[in-house]
């Protein structure tokens, strides 16, 4: 099979470009250390969330020093918490989210962020993310989930140690009574 | 009842009855009615302009290569752009 | 060559029975084009907010509409009437028994009244049948039965078509052993290979889950698992609405620009590799999904950046194709060339720009197809900002291009007008461009896609060049163009059918390639083999994550349902099937 | 060569997305081209053509 000399280059080229892509994606994964979101959070039966120990009351928990575990429950057209109340975490901690739905696929998204996930009935998306500076974000649902996708939105609010501090302590009392 | 009348054809007019007697495939002379109105509204009449026949063995496709790698360049600079300004400049990241 | 021994007839005059499927099928194509393009009107103007003419629960209506419309109706109908002309064409044959093409017909467009019935049931209050559930239809999201039934029936009525090429190809084959496929009836041959294969997955999602489920049979789905059937046959189909647009961009953009394609060989192997590696790479429309580990995404990334090469290797046989047509026409230099192009032709006119747009959008789903640089624009309006590059562009400007030229072949009469042929063909480039650019900057600022009212309470979208406003103007005008392009389209091809017969309507004279087949390899024409290499990439790349989905994610059915004893004795067996599969290749190879 | 109709209005297509890509490039040197610059550039652009098609075009005598 007769091929022309430029095409052969050019299939060269397609290659190296190729092979350059999946390297920087490799390096993206490996070297910088940016994770996919995979089966690690595991499955969750959808229609006894309210009674699961975790999403029957969703919210922030320090699991450390500086990091905490936020669990989120997607639901036709609201975030819990998100929507009502905002997610609320301090500077400088590392996060772990874990999203679910409780009735149709759904999309979870920090506004202008990487943070961005499906939330599959039946499924948990576990993802961790770094927030350095205080400030406020937008959280919208990416993925249709009926008439009233348009108004499934949010915030994540960004606090200070010390204010997060004494809402957190606040959020711990109210639970306990 | 076509209603194409601009006179754009007559570029390409001359040159394939020209060239109708020499190395053009026989069809597109032939093929044209005395009756036809001008070939104008006709779609693919790309080879009444055929005004020499390239060979498979006199044909480097330079221009070609010259646009393909062009394009490379941009695919490339833009992918890079993309990824570690666009990517990776964002302040939060999933890292586990 | 169809014309060797003097003038040629017309296809219509050559095939008329076939002529007349043929129209039918464009007619359904066209009608859909024409609704689908009117609700993407309705919703360019809605979610920019520039006019709200319908409520916002309905917008979810209407974009439903103008996915299936678009999406699945005008593209596969413009497929299945151009892949009838071909396999007639290229092997100068009419079909097997026209009876049977029109049963295949009959078939696809019942199923395609009874879905349309189903998705515009919604906008009529208290009727009770709707199908919100957009081009995806990921459960739990339900539809109406008749939904999910008349998609059924349009599938089975592709496969149907689908034989009724390969007994063509048969026919033919008994007469002319030992002769290589013909391009056209190859492609056709390769493409629909493919479709069988791809379908496999939605066919069983629907036949299986979603028609017993939204009957009532059995009270829950698992909606990871009917997604992840969705899509293994979700990224094929993205090939199907290609194929047509490439098959054209190999054996008639070569002729419209007045030049010979310029490898016959190189276009068999660009097909195979679609035929191996369209289906294997569903995954990556699931990169952000829990359950699925990032081993199989990185297994699909890898497929996927592969699947780049048939692209680019067509973008250099297509315009080396023009190229050598420009210089048969006098084109000189290194560049210059390009002005000695058939420009004034708006069938060749239509095709160069989509091909232009493709090779931008090329780059957009390079992005999307990067793994963790997804991460980036998931979901955002850069997504359809691509896939209206691809398939609103490379496909559906090909196949509009093309219709000016292929419909005289079955009408008989010339083209209505060529100069508002060339408008419309050039309207719809600047208007994709507006839209499709902003689309893809508003997906970087974070404007998520398939939404009424991208405005929010919380917070507001930022973009670092212009404004977001500027953005939307954009996407509003763009649109507004795209649909006048189409209202433009309709008219000339309708007055086109109208006009009066011609013994010349149209030059449908095709040239040899530059490089024929007789040099190549004879396996390639080995579809058996190619078809089995194709199962094996699929059964490697797709049954470890379906078993993983099933047994981790509430087996078959979801809803929490104990997982069924069965599934891990399954899971073996298909771990079983595997290592043997690959063992045999491995003594076949050796 | 002569500036058909044709050619002119493929022209004019292609000046439409470098036009708006021209942001962009701008903003990598960090100058912030408002759109009205953008529309005023491809609004001279236009008349250019259109003065060009009067001196080149199909109705002119001047041949490639």
């Amino acid at each position: 099979m007769e091929i022309h000399t430029y095409e052969k280059l050019w299939l060269a080229l397609a290659l190296v470009l190729i092979v350059g892509f999946i390297g920087t994606i490799t390096y993206g994964a490996a070297g910088v250390g940016i994770e996919m979101i995979d089966d690690e959070g595991g499955t969750v039966d959808p229609a006894t969330l309210d009674d699961h120990p975790k999403f029957g009351d969703p919210g922030v928990e320090k699991t450390g020093e500086n990091s905490y575990d936020v669990y989120v429950v997607a639901r036709q057209f609201v975030f819990e918490p998100g929507t009502t109340q905002p997610i609320r975490v301090p500077e400088g901690s590392t996060v772990t989210f874990y999203v679910t739905a409780a009735d149709v696929i759904h999309g979870f998204n920090v506004v202008g962020t990487n943070a961005n996930t499906m939330a599959i009935p039946g499924q948990v998306a576990k993802f961790t993310v770094e927030f350095d500076e205080a400030g406020e974000y937008g959280l919208v649902c990416n993925e249709y989930c009926g008439s009233g996708h348009h108004v499934m939105e949010g915030k994540l609010v960004v606090m200070e140690q010390s204010e997060f501090d004494s809402w957190y302590e606040q959020q711990q009392q109210e639970g306990s009574n | 009842m076509a209603v194409d009348s601009t006179a754009e054809g007559s570029a390409a007019s001359p040159v394939s009855q020209a060239s109708s007697s020499g190395d053009v495939p026989a069809d597109a002379a032939t093929q044209r009615g005395s009756s036809e109105p001008p070939v104008d509204s006709i779609v693919g009449t790309a080879d009444d302009g055929i005004v020499r026949q390239i060979g498979h063995d006199d044909f480097d496709p330079v221009g070609t290569l010259i646009l393909v790698v062009i394009y490379m360049i941009i695919l490339l600079s833009m992918w890079v752009f993309m990824y570690f300004i666009e990517f990776l400049g964002r302040g939060l990241t999933v890292v586990g | 060559m169809a014309t060797a021994s003097g003038p040629a007839r017309t296809f219509v005059d050559r095939f008329p029975s076939e002529a007349g499927v043929i129209k039918a099928n464009l007619l359904v194509s066209f009608v859909a084009l024409g609704i689908g393009a009117f609700f993407g009107l309705v919703q360019a103007l809605h979610r920019t907010d520039i006019l709200r003419v319908i409520d916002s629960a309905d917008y979810y209506t209407m974009l439903t509409g103008h996915g299936v419309l678009l999406a699945i109706v005008f593209t596969i109908f413009f497929l299945t009437g151009f892949f009838h002309w071909a396999t007639a064409r290229s092997l100068d044959r009419p079909a097997v028994s026209t009876l049977y093409s029109w049963a295949w017909f009959g078939l696809m467009t019942t199923g395609t009244v009874l879905a349309t019935i189903a998705i515009l049931g919604g906008l009529v209050p208290n009727l009770g049948i709707s199908a919100d559930v957009l081009f995806t239809f990921y459960a739990p999201l339900q539809a109406h039965p008749i939904f999910y039934i008349g998609l059924a029936m349009f599938i089975v009525g592709t496969w149907l078509a689908g034989a009724d090429w390969f007994l063509s190809y048969r026919a033919w084959r008994s007469d002319n052993k030992g002769e290589r496929i013909p391009l056209q009836m190859f492609m056709v041959l390769t493409t629909m290979i493919m479709w069988y294969l791809a379908t496999l997955g939605v066919a069983v999602s629907v036949v299986f889950f979603l028609i017993p489920w939204s009957l009532g049979l059995i009270p829950s789905v698992n909606p990871l698992l009917t997604r992840t059937l969705f899509w293994y046959f979700g990224h094929p189909i993205v090939y199907f609405w290609l194929m047509p647009a490439y098959m054209m961009w190999y054996t008639i953009l070569p002729k419209l620009s007045g030049g010979r394609l310029f490898s016959d060989p190189l276009a068999r192997v660009v097909f195979l590799l679609f035929l191996l590696l369209s289906t294997p790479v569903g995954i990556h429309h699931q990169y952000l999904d829990p359950g699925i580990a990032e081993g199989f995404k990185f297994i699909a990334m890898t497929n996927t950046m592969f699947l780049l090469l048939p692209s680019l290797l067509t973008a250099f046989t297509a315009v080396a194709s023009m190229e050598h047509g420009a210089r048969q026409r006098g084109g000189e230099g290194y560049l210059r060339w390009l002005g000695a192009l058939p420009w004034r032709d708006p069938a060749f006119t239509g095709m160069a720009l989509a091909g232009i747009l493709f090779a931008a959008g090329g780059f957009s789903g390079m992005i999307n197809a990067g793994m963790n640089i997804n991460y980036l624009i998931h979901n955002t309006l850069w997504v359809p900002g691509h896939f209206h590059l691809t398939v609103g562009t490379a496909v559906a400007l090909t196949m509009m291009a093309g219709s000016y030229w292929l419909v005289p072949q079955l009408t008989g009469t010339k083209l209505y007008s060529r100069p508002i042929g060339l408008l419309q063909v050039i309207m719809w480039f600047v208007g994709m461009v507006f839209m499709s650019n902003a689309m893809h900057r508003a997906g970087l600022a974070g404007i998520p896609r398939r939404t009424a009212e991208p405005q929010y309470q919380n917070f507001e979208f930022l973009t670092p060049i212009g404004s977001i406003f500027e953005l939307r103007v954009q996407i509003a005008l763009g649109g507004t163009l795209l649909f006048l392009s189409v209202v433009l389209f309709l008219f000339n091809i309708l007055l086109t059918s109208l006009g009066e017969e011609s013994d010349r309507p149209v030059d449908e004279y095709l040239p040899e390639p530059l490089s024929g087949p007789e040099g190549s390899p004879r396996v390639l024409d080995n579809l058996g083999l190619w078809t089995g290499i194709a199962v094996v990439l699929v059964i490697l790349a797709y049954t470890l994550p379906l078993a993983g989905i099933i047994q981790n994610g509430g087996g078959l059915f979801g809803g929490g349902l104990p997982i069924p004893a069965t599934v891990s004795a399954g899971l073996d067996f298909v771990t079983t099937l595997v290592t043997t599969t690959v063992n045999t290749l491995l003594e076949v190879a050796a | 060569m002569k500036l058909t109709k044709a050619r002119a209005l493929v022209i004019i297509a292609f000046s439409v997305p470098i036009a708006i890509e021209l942001r962009t490039v701008a903003g990598f040197f960090n100058i912030d081209l408002p759109l009205i610059a953008i529309a005023v550039i491809e609004f001279l652009f236009l008349a250019l053509m259109f003065v060009l098609y009067g001196l080149y075009g199909e109705g002119s005598e001047s041949a490639s």
